[in-house]
């Protein structure tokens, strides 16, 4: 069951450039348990959409199925949204972005919906570069089936049933950089100051965007020994690095403190001033980053922030050679033949 | 003793036996062509294995001037053997009296020496030793000389050769003479030893106006293209790769702007079936109209996907190639296995709209009729066709567009509607025709948006677990599910001119054969009236057809009757009503594979049609 | 006026109506465990949202003395309200002269305020309140406080929950005080407040003796330990989760070696349901009992591995536990929706056996025996059954065993046997029953090697195109499917005293309603008899059973009459004679809903039975 | 249509201890293309079987569907083989282990088998480390479908009707190296040499062993432009490092020019000398392997040889825990626990 919100708000909130208010990016009210790490990451989405003055309608939302793949819901009610089956929402937004590469795409996914059943689906929309958010909610377990393990359960974590993880996970993250991904970022659903700047990069991109936020789920995987729990996440974040997303036009404030920062230009002319907190880390380089993952699992912390990004690739859209005016758009007297055509064909064909 | 020799002008079977990766299929696809020149109607068939190089591969030329384009049973009249591997077994196809074309370089092995068939003995190797240095090209004019051998023996036109020739080199003129020259090869060392023409020979027609050859996967790709559609997702397999090879041929010489470097269209080699159908649903829900083409086993994995189309009222066209068999089976053979999992394909209550074209000009025209179907009516339309029509050139008639025709968008509210509308409510049946409007992603800034899901919901889109709703969200399913035979193609009828008490129901590429079977038994003095089923769910012409006649039979290419099935299940009828004719071996259907199962099945009727 | 009362001993409902994730589980459970260890016989169901938290979810429980088990329609006797999202919903849905006992630490909503139903207020909040500090205790012990002024309201031995919370917690032996004195607290406050018992109660009886309550998953995964399965591969997925949760956790009990920490089995929670599959496939391939156990999407998904078990004759078990709708449909409703996508699974020819257990009792049988089928048949083997057996505590008659069952391993040729054979041949029919003997990798070193594939082979199992071989193959499977009832479990058939001319046939959870309504039916004067389903293919009996009525109802939990279909299709019969039965809004089946179809179509006999 | 091998031989061909000649491993008359990289691997499979004695009816073999997948009718006729379905070897080889740890697995997949259809189940079968020899014969196209780009296509790459593919390939050495794999290898099919040891070590490993081996399609993919012809992977190739399998008796001698060698003990007691020809290169360390494969995509090279091995890593088998006799030979006796169990299963549930 799920109800309309009441309509009424305070006159006074504060309106974006375009006029909106972030009522008008907000969803449904979440059916997903108190506290779920999910309704964190929906805020930072109706928080960003708004910052960014995203038309809502322009927006199309993409999922699979999972506790994570429900809550887009519970976001941009204005926005056309698509909940499909399990696994398979790479496919559906790659099909979707092909039909009209100008909507901007937002992909919500499980862990269990990416790492496990939609891996190989995973594996093949970072290959295509498709231009479009996608966002990991991380829990380490299939919240809506109650709390099995996933593949990116870490290897040693404890379930709540008292048993340990004897597999190797599966972090998106290093799937993703290994595999030629040209946004590649961590959060945690905990850090909106973190998270909402790094959604605006991820939408700004031109290309596939993944940002893995873990997301604790707090029913079935919130216990010690999880390694994918508040306390957990929040004693061993590592913040790698901070971005900034500074928009076209306006330079906003840096909310954290400023060390040496390293400019990444957008396509869309917006920047992204990286913040470095620990190490002079160039997120442009994708050994630097593999590397810079590599010793976070070494010390058994959670890098977080921009890993790495390339705005030069060309995406999807760029790479086949898709007209610019939206195939969806085209006019059927454009794109059929005609009868003088079947003549010639007919005519080679004899 | 004098050898018997079959005797028989413009109606024969020629069967080239050779090996794959030879370079032989260019070449005979020259000979087919050249019976099309002629005037003449042929049928070319391909038997090739699962495998890319080596093993026996055969191509099945019929000739009729009757215009019968089935395989036909009971041997061939000439065999081209140019595969030692498979000659012993090749032999014994020719009939008695027929012909064997072979290479004598050589001595015949002796134990594929039969006393009543006629050996032609060329010496292919040694021409070809003499006349080519490179071990290659030696190869390659091999295939060219025996055709020159047959044009000799059967008696048609060098000058129909040396156009195609000329046409078949157009961008790369050097070949020509070298392939002209090969043809003389053959044609003089055929006309040297040979008593030329043989009695089985060709004579220039004027049989084939109007029609063209083509296979059924092109006319699927071009259809597409005339479609409107502007996605394509597949992943390869055989019988149906080529569809989405020739869509992008097509689309890349009609769609492609080269000055801006610019395709109004998109071919995505996906990494799976599923994947392939996913992008399918994405691309239509954001309006644009893609489709998919795969065969049995991409089928049984777009399973799940079909079901979330259906429930969720996504347009989707799907190609479905058939091949051979549960499983891998047989991937180079032909059938038509699929009709029960593609009609019935997902768990849960789902019915599929299919369609049957039986030759090229029909996949042309229902491929068109697929994207119109399946955004008027909201769900995935499946086009069943065959390996036999989607791989083979096909002869048929020319292909037909109006420029008035309308491309049927069906029902999308745009943003004008959409601000005219108090409401929008996604699953509502406004106009009582059980189709509700759907909206793009995009269009209004405040209306029209919604959540498509499968998961329940009620008839705005909202999702719901109430039973009521549900039920009756089902019930509409049903009721569109009834009423779709409005917006599909009618089904064939064919009348004797005596009127019968048998009717024969076929769909696909059963056509040819039933057709040539109904002739034969016409000239029995048995009529029979047929009936081609063009789509499921059935127009109601379906079920008059089954009440009027007596005899009923269902010519299915599968094991399992599936047609019959589901002609049952449909419309309720009584399966004793129904006989099956079954052929599923593989091969394709011959007049006489359907006679076998009619005549021992028509109790009394022989004597007493006779009798009228 | 006086307010009617439902007066009722052993015959009512009770409905809860509560929050998901408030911990009332437990206690409602406790509740229906207190009504049959007061020797009565009790049918809970839960109804629960696809959710885990904060949202409406119901466990409604069926007292009946008769036996009837199925849902009852109609109205709930007495509503436990602790859900005030659902308050005004569930006050509608009581009995005129019921019962709504609700939390009156506030005032009613007005709205809520019915003339003909009686109000039982308790101050739940209130007395939690007062009691506990913490406000998890609150939660959790007002659910106890309910199930206490149950007890006092409806007759229940206080000794009886004492005994069950004793049991519950005898790991805990802490919580069981506190959950007395919970109970109390609720048993008094009712006493205290209303004329205890009410007219509505509980009379101790004996009517459950040789009867136990368990979930038909739970029976499933104990039934796979007795069939000595080893290896479980699944995926999770509502409402099939605890089959494979239940196998572990039975086989941790009973198959695991502490001392030397090895278990004689394993349970893989693969990445998905392809993947499940293709692990049953192996192992099974390997001679190891394995199965899966999932639901619709899933077999969706496994639809191309079921291809392969079927052609390549690998045994596999596949536990479908059923739920509501196409796509992702009502996860957590229940429904018979998967038959004829599980019967013609894959593309090709291709038919599955499938098995339907009614109750706890069958789902145990059933799995043992799809097991020995699987081997003996070499075939994947699906065992539908749905969520409401599947997840719902059910009565049924203790589960039996006999130490001298010999489970049927079918036919594998060990080392000593190949020795003794001249030349192995995977797929020869030696013995003319049509199942071939298959071999395990590693028996022999020189023979019984073959090569397992899903492609078209000879009886030697080596890779052919030949269109003969292939069609022998493929006619050797239909004869195996159709000799394959004499390996199933026959249909149960129930005969009224009275002979008579009304035969209704169902299959699976369907079988409570029905029995019940043919107990009203004769109360009516009119005599029906049943024939309960087991397994497809059919046995003999269920034609002969078609045959000897003249009414024949089929009962399907689906909108499309899908067993109905099947049935058609496998005898053969005339679709005219098999009415419809159907219900499909994803509520368990009542015997009023079957009434409602049932009565209109038994034309004149209502009267004519009566009659005699 | 395949033909049955001439059973005569020389009657003096050299025996194995096992006293299997050469032909006690060999397989069914190759259908594949004359010159396909895929018959070289199958007579390096015959060759290592051979070398390592293994009694063929103890291996199995277990394939997808493709040109590479057919091959294991070439080699090990006397050994049991499955051919199952497109992309789903890695789940039928995981349940044929989980039945019978006992057995010798041999996979072979393709490159469109694993990367394309198979890359969830590639990626899974890494995970739960079971023991078997992966074989990737990778060409970098569909041979069996005729030559169409497979997802290890190199970025650049010309496919033989002339189209440049825009994809980045998916390298599956380094999706295994980042998902944990215990032993990786990359090998060429030209290169016998290199390969039979590294078969034999991957044989001799316990857990998943993957051997990437680049195996030109003569036929679709062997043509200039090509970066998976013969030409292209000879000219490309860099030799990381060599292994000698040293069995657990005996020692042989190295093919190889001997450089400073590097020792790694495997659990049958047998080791592994590499030989180091250009680095001095540890494949016990993950991100020295890491490095390394970024090194040589960086010069454009093709890094072959033992990339990475732990030998120590507990195997799906050991991690599960399940029984030492196979689970496919334990009586029904012993599995099944009987009516007195049972009766008070029921008791339990009054
Ligand atoms: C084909 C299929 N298999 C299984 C399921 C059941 N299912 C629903 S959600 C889910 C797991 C979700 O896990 P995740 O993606 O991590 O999302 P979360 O709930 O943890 O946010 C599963 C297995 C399904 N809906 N479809
Ligand atoms: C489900 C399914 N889809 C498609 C196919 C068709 N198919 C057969 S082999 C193959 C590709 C094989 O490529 P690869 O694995 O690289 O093997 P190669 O032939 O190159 O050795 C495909 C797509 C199939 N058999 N099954
Ligand atoms: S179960 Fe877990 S993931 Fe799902 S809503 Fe609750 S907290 Fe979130
Ligand atoms: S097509 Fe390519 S991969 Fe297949 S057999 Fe021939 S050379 Fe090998
Ligand atoms: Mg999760
Ligand atoms: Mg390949």
């Amino acid at each position: 069951m799920s109800y309309i919100k009441p309509q009424f708000r305070h006159p006074q909130l504060p309106a974006n450039e375009r006029g909106f208010t972030r009522t008008a990016y907000e969803g449904l009210i979440s059916t997903l348990c108190a506290g779920c790490g999910h309704d964190s990451i929906s805020a930072a989405i109706i928080q960003a959409c708004w910052e960014l003055s995203l038309e809502p309608h322009r927006i199309a939302k993409v999922s699979g199925i999972g506790c994570s793949s429900k809550s887009p819901t519970y976001f941009l009610n204005k926005s056309h949204g698509f909940n499909s089956v399990h696994g398979r929402m790479p496919s559906v937004a790659t099909g979707a972005y092909a039909a009209n590469h100008e909507l901007t795409y937002i992909g919500v996914s499980g862990d269990g919906d990416s790492a496990s059943i939609g891996m190989g689906q995973f594996a093949h929309v970072v290959r295509r570069n498709i231009n479009m958010l996608y966002m990991v909610e991380n829990n380490g377990c299939y919240g809506l089936t109650k709390g099995q393990d996933s593949a990116t359960a870490d290897e040693g974590s404890k379930s709540r049933t008292g048993q340990i993880n004897p597999f190797e996970n599966i972090d998106l993250v290093g799937v993703a950089l290994e595999i030629g991904a040209t946004f590649v970022a961590r959060s945690f659903s905990g850090d909106k100051q973190q998270l909402v700047p790094l959604i605006k990069a991820a939408i700004a991109h031109r290309g596939f965007a993944l940002i893995d936020v873990i997301s604790p789920c707090v029913t079935f995987n919130n216990h010690h020994g999880s390694t994918k729990s508040y306390d957990y996440t929040r004693e061993h974040v590592q913040a790698g690095n901070i971005v900034d997303f500074v928009p076209s036009e306006t330079e906003i404030t840096a909310n954290y403190e400023e060390g040496a920062s390293h400019n990444v230009a957008l396509h869309d002319g917006s920047r992204l001033n990286l913040v470095k907190t620990t190490t002079d880390y160039d997120p442009g380089d994708r050994r630097n980053a593999i590397a810079a993952l590599q010793d976070s699992r070494a010390n058994n912390q959670i890098l977080t922030g921009l890993i790495y990004i390339d705005p030069e690739e060309p995406d999807f859209h760029q790479m086949m050679k898709i007209a610019n005016t939206p195939l969806n758009k085209i006019e059927m007297s454009t794109l059929c033949p005609g009868t003088s055509t079947l003549t010639d064909i007919n005519q080679s064909l004899k | 003793m004098q050898k018997p020799k079959i005797d028989a002008v413009n109606d024969f079977v020629v069967k080239f036996a050779n090996v794959n990766g030879s370079g032989s299929a260019s070449a005979n696809t020259l000979f087919a062509k050249s019976i099309f020149r002629s005037g003449v109607p042929v049928a070319p068939r391909n038997i090739f294995p699962s495998n890319i190089q080596g093993l026996p591969t055969w191509y099945e030329v019929r000739v009729s001037e009757q215009g019968y384009l089935a395989k036909r049973a009971g041997g061939v009249d000439l065999m081209v053997s140019v595969n030692p591997q498979s000659l012993l077994d090749d032999v014994q196809e020719v009939r008695t009296g027929g012909y064997f074309l072979y290479d004598d370089t050589r001595p015949l092995d002796i134990r594929a020496i039969r006393k009543d068939i006629n050996y032609l003995g060329v010496p292919l190797t040694e021409i070809t030793n003499r006349e080519y240095e490179d071990a290659r090209l030696r190869q390659l004019f091999k295939n060219v000389i025996y055709i020159g051998a047959l044009a000799a023996l059967l008696d048609i036109e060098l000058s129909v050769y040396d156009k195609l020739i000329e046409e078949q080199f157009a961008k790369k003129p050097k070949l020509v003479k070298p392939n002209c020259d090969a043809l003389r090869l053959g044609y003089d060392a055929a006309k040297e030893r040979f008593d030329c023409p043989l009695p089985v020979r060709v004579e220039q027609r004027d049989l084939v106006d109007g029609k063209i050859m083509m296979t059924g996967n092109s006319a699927c790709g071009l259809g597409a293209v005339y479609a409107g559609a502007t996605v394509a997702a597949w992943y390869p397999i055989t019988p149906s790769t080529s569809v989405a090879e020739a869509f992008e041929k097509y689309a890349s010489q009609l769609r492609y702007d080269a000055e801006k470097d610019e395709k109004n269209y998109v071919v995505i080699q996906a990494e799976d079936e599923l994947a392939a159908f996913g992008m399918v649903i994405g691309a239509n829900w954001n309006g644009a109209r893609a489709f998919t083409a795969t065969s049995g086993p991409g089928v049984s994995l777009m399973t799940e996907f079909l079901g979330l189309a259906y429930f969720a009222e996504v347009p989707a066209v799907l190609i479905d190639v058939q091949r051979a068999g549960p499983s891998t089976g047989m991937p180079t053979r032909t059938q038509q296995g699929d009709i029960l999992s593609c009609v019935y394909a997902s768990h849960g209550d789902t019915r599929h709209v299919c369609l049957f074209p039986a030759d090229p000009k029909e996949c042309f025209e229902l491929t068109v009729a697929a994207f119109d179907a399946a955004e008027r009516l909201q769900t995935p339309i499946i086009l069943l066709t065959d390996l036999d029509v989607g791989m083979n050139d096909c002869l048929c008639d020319d292909l037909e567009w109006s420029d008035s025709y309308q491309h049927d968008r069906g029902k999308v509210m745009d943003a004008d509607q959409l601000e005219a509308l108090e409401k929008f409510g996604r699953y509502r049946d406004i106009d009582g025709d059980f189709i509700p409007y759907r909206t793009l992603p995009g269009t209004h800034p405040e209306k029209g948006a919604f959540f498509t899901r499968g998961t329940s919901r009620d008839e705005d889109a909202i999702y719901t677990e109430k039973g009521d709703a549900y039920q009756r969200n089902m019930e509409r399913l049903l009721a569109k599910w009834f009423s779709a035979p409005d917006y599909l193609p009618a089904p064939k009828i064919v009348t004797a001119s005596d009127s019968s008490e048998i009717g024969i129901i076929h769909y696909g590429t059963s056509r040819d054969a039933v057709t040539e079977a109904v002739d034969q038994l016409s000239a029995d003095g048995i009529a029979a009236d047929t009936l081609q089923i063009m789509a499921i769910p059935f127009h109601d012409a379906v079920r008059k057809f089954i009440d009027s006649h007596e005899y009923v039979f269902v010519v299915d290419q599968n094991r399992d009757a599936q047609m019959r099935t589901v002609l049952i299940n449909e419309l309720d009828c009584d399966p004793a009503k129904l006989r099956s004719v079954l052929h599923y071996d593989g091969t394709p259907l011959s007049a006489d594979a359907v006679l076998t199962w009619l005549r021992p099945n028509i109790p009394g009727l022989a004597e007493q049609s006779r009798m009228e």
